[in-house]
C-alpha cells in the first residue's frame, strides 16, 4: 500500500525539531495509549504487521496532523471497531454495551516483566536455504502490495547489493492478512546516486532489511 | 505472554479497503481531543474485560524507570572496555544483551552497528518509528519525527548538520532503515582522552542520539 | 520535488464527494480569492511554474488539511512574502508599512474581458526538431528535479509511447526558478499493467503530458 | 494582459529551501479562519495599490455568468450536428472554439478527446487542478479532490463506478493527466433517440461530468 506512512525521500518538510523529550507519566494521555498498547487483549491475536497497516490506513491529513501517540489511538480503535469488539458509540460514551465473549483475563501486571525480557519474535525456522547471498546485486520489485507491505516505496525498481541474511522472518504482507508465512530477511544496500540521481553525496549509503519476496534477480526482464 | 497473544479463535476481517472506509468514518465520529478519546478508551476497555489499569501503570513505570538509553550507554560503555564483549556484540548483539541482563523487547533481533573514524551509520524507521526499546527505550520525538523520517534517507548529511554534526567528505554514511524485524544500535567512537575512565564513567558519556547516529560522544570536559 | 502535491496513485484516499459545487458569489472568501489571484500585480510578473511551486512547498499536513482555495491564498502570500512585497505582520495586521516601489496600477476591472478572451500561452516557436514520433517508445525518468517539476512520480521510471508530439512548451522545472527555456512535449500513454503490476483492467491506459526533458530513450543504460 | 505579466524590472529568489521554511512559518504565525486571512489580504494589497478590488468583482461575474459548462455543451451540441465543425475541432480545438466566440483562457492549447462504444476518456491532473476554464468554468470540488486526484490514474473503472458510469471490459479507458500546458475536454457520445433534436436542446444534455468523462449523456426522457 502507497500510503502517507511511506515517506521516506518525500520532499516538503523542514528542520527537525530536536527537542528531546515529551511528558510522560501515569496521569499522562501519551503514556497511557503506549502501555494501554502493550496491555490490552486485541482480537484475533496480537499481529504487529495488521497493527500497522491499521494506522497506515488512516486518511491522510489526519495521518500527518496527529500526534505520534494519537495515530495509536486511531490504530487501536480501527482494530477494536473492525473485529466488532467496540462500536464508535461506545468510543463516544465511554459506556460499553457488551463484553466480547469467551475471553481470558486481561494481561495482568505480575506479566509486564517476561513480556519484557522475553519479547516478541517474528524469526522462523528456515524453510528453505535463502536464494541469495552477501554481495548478490539484487532489484527491489517495482511494484508493491496492494495491502500492507514493508517495502518502501523510495526503494522500488532500484538495484542494490545485499549486505547480509538475517534469517527466516514472517512475511508482513501475507501476516498482515491473517497468513503467517516465513521468508527469508536481507539487509540491502542501496548508494544514494542509484536511488536519487543527482544528489550532493553520490555514495552515501542506503540500506533496508527487506524480505525475498520483494527481490528480483538484476537480470530479470523488466 | 501466552495469555497476550491469545485473542481467542476469533476470525478478524483484515481488509484494507473495508479499514481505510472505518477509519474515516471514525475519525469523522469521535471529538478531536485525544486525551478525551485516550481516557474514554481506557475506560471503556476496562468495562469490557480488555483490559488492567494497572498494567498501564506498570507498563508506565518499567518505560520511565528501568528502560531507557541508560542500558544502551551500559553496552557501550563495556564494549568499549572488554574486548571480547564487544567482539561477542558485534556477532550476536541479542545474546550479549542477555548476557548482561537487560530485556529484549524490541531487540529480539539485535544488530550493532559501529561507527569508526572512516564510516558513520545511523538509524531510521521511515516506516514507522522501529526503534530497540530494550536499550534505548522510547524513542524521542525527533526520531519519530516525519522530517526525520522522510529526509534522512535523501539528505544523511542535511541532518547531521541539523544536529551539530559535520563529517568529512571521505566518511562513509551508512543510514540504517529499520523496515522489518532487525533492531539497530549504533556503537559510537569512544573518544579520544578517556583512557583512564572507567566502565561507569565511560556510560555516562554516552548521549541517546550517539547509540542511533545523530551525536558524537564528546570527550569528558575536564573539571579542576 | 516529491512533495505531497505529487499524489496520483497514493493510497489511502476513500471514495468521491460527488456534490457538486460550493458558494461562489463577490460576498464569499473562495470567489474573493479565486478573483484576486487573477487580479494582483505578480512580484517578478505572473510565472504560473513558480505559483504552482510555492503551493508545493506547503507544509504536507496543511497542504492536506487546507480547503481548495485556501491552498491558493497560501500560495499567493509565500509568492508575496518571498519577493519581500508584503510581511507577516502586515497579514496579521491587514495595515501596510510600505508600498512596493515603481510598480503600476493594478489590473483593471476593464483588462478583464481581453485576458479571458486572448488566454495566457506558454508555447513558443521550436527551437529544434523533436527528438520523438507518435509510436517511439520511452523512459520516463527515473529521477525528478529537486525543485518544481511537472513529471509526476508515478510515472519514473516506467515505458510508454509517444501519442502526440504536442509543440514547444516553456519547461516548468527551469521555468519556475526564472529561466525560461523552450522544450517539446508529448503526450506520453502507459498501460495500468506497466504502471501498477497486477491491477484489475492491466490494459487500461494512462496518458500525460511530458517534455523531452522528462524522457529517454528505452535503451539509455539503467 | 501585458499590465498583467508585468511585475517590474524585481529580481525575485526562487529558492525551494527557502520557500518550504517560509511556509512553515507563515503558517505558524497566521490565523487560522480562512474568511478572516483571505479577507484582511485583499485590504492589504489594496492599500499596497497592487489590486483593484472591482476587478476581484469583475472576474467573479464572469466566471459566475458568462463562462462554464454551458459553453462546452454548446460546442459539444456543435459537433454532434455539423460533421464539419467536428471535423475541425478534433483538429484543432483552441482555432475551433474561438470560431464560435468563446473564450481562450486555460484552453489556449486544447485537445478534445472523442468517447465513443469502445473508448472511453476521462481527465484529471494529479499534480493540481488544470482544467479547461473557458470551456467549462472553475473545476467542481470533486475534480480537485484528494480521493479523485489519486485514485482516477491508478483505478478508473472504480471511480467511473462511484459515478454511476459501468463500463464493459472492452471498452478502452484513457485517463489523461493534464501535467502541462494542454487541457483537454471530452466529446461525449451522443445519445440514441436524439435524431430530432436541435444544436439548443442538445446542448442543454450535456452535462459537465460528461465533458470530463466521468458520465455519459443520457437520452432524454419523454414528456407527454
Amino acid at each position: 500500500m502507497d500510503g502517507i506512512h511511506d515517506m521516506g525521500g518525500m520532499h516538503g518538510f523542514g528542520r527537525v525539531d530536536l527537542s528531546q523529550d515529551e511528558p510522560f507519566s501515569k496521569a499522562n494521555w501519551r503514556a497511557r495509549m503506549f502501555g494501554m498498547e502493550l496491555s490490552y487483549t486485541q482480537p484475533g491475536g496480537f499481529n504487529v504487521d495488521w497493527l500497522r497497516h491499521v494506522m497506515e490506513c488512516m486518511p491522510p491529513a489526519l495521518y500527518l496532523s496527529s500526534e505520534y501517540y494519537d495515530r495509536w489511538y486511531w490504530r487501536d480503535v480501527g482494530v477494536l471497531v473492525n473485529a466488532g469488539w467496540v462500536t464508535i458509540d461506545e468510543l463516544k460514551s465511554g459506556k460499553a454495551t457488551r463484553r466480547p465473549a469467551g475471553q481470558d483475563e486481561p494481561l495482568s501486571p505480575e506479566s509486564v516483566p517476561m513480556i519484557l525480557h522475553q519479547g516478541l519474535d517474528n524469526r522462523r525456522p528456515e524453510p528453505r536455504a535463502p536464494a541469495y547471498k552477501p554481495g548478490d546485486p539484487v532489484r527491489a520489485k517495482t511494484h508493491g502490495s496492494p495491502g500492507a507491505t514493508r517495502l518502501p516505496g523510495y526503494l522500488r525498481g532500484h538495484v542494490g547489493v545485499v549486505e547480509a541474511y538475517r534469517g527466516c522472518f514472517v512475511l508482513p504482507d501475507a501476516n498482515a492478512h491473517g497468513e503467517e508465512r516465513a521468508d527469508p530477511l536481507y539487509s540491502v544496500r542501496f548508494s544514494a546516486q542509484e536511488l536519487w540521481g543527482d544528489v550532493k553525496s553520490p555514495g552515501d549509503l542506503m540500506l533496508a532489511d527487506l524480505w525475498e519476496s520483494y527481490l528480483e534477480p538484476t537480470n530479470a526482464g523488466r | 505472554m501466552v495469555q497476550r497473544l491469545q485473542g481467542g479463535s476469533l476470525t478478524v476481517p483484515r481488509d484494507t479497503k473495508r479499514v481505510i472506509a472505518l477509519q474515516e468514518e471514525l475519525h469523522s465520529h469521535l471529538p478531536s481531543d485525544p486525551a478525551l478519546r485516550v481516557k474514554t478508551l481506557e475506560s471503556l476497555l476496562v468495562e469490557k474485560g480488555l483490559l488492567n489499569s494497572e498494567t498501564v501503570d506498570r507498563w508506565i513505570e518499567v518505560f520511565r524507570e528501568d528502560v531507557g538509553p541508560k542500558n544502551g550507554a551500559r553496552v557501550v560503555a563495556r564494549a568499549w572496555t572488554d574486548p571480547a564483549f564487544k567482539q561477542r556484540l558485534m556477532t550476536n548483539a541479542s545474546k550479549a544483551i542477555v548476557e548482561l541482563g537487560y530485556p529484549q523487547l524490541e531487540a529480539k533481533n539485535l544488530i550493532v552497528v559501529e561507527n569508526t573514524t572512516q564510516r558513520h551509520n545511523l538509524v531510521v524507521c521511515t516506516l514507522c518509528s522501529c526503534y530497540p526499546w530494550a536499550l534505548l527505550g522510547i524513542p524521542p520525538p525527533w526520531y519519530r519525527s516525519f522530517e526525520y523520517r522522510t529526509r534522512v534517507v535523501h539528505d544523511p548529511r542535511g541532518i547531521l548538520e541539523e544536529f551539530g554534526v559535520a563529517l568529512g567528505d571521505d566518511v562513509e554514511i551508512r543510514v540504517w532503515d529499520s523496515t522489518a524485524d532487525v533492531r539497530y544500535m549504533v556503537l559510537p567512537e569512544r573518544p579520544d582522552g578517556t583512557e583512564q575512565l572507567g566502565e561507569e564513567e565511560l556510560a555516562a558519556l554516552v548521549s541517546r542520539n550517539s547509540m542511533v547516529g545523530t551525536a558524537k560522544v564528546a570527550a569528558p570536559t575536564r573539571a579542576g
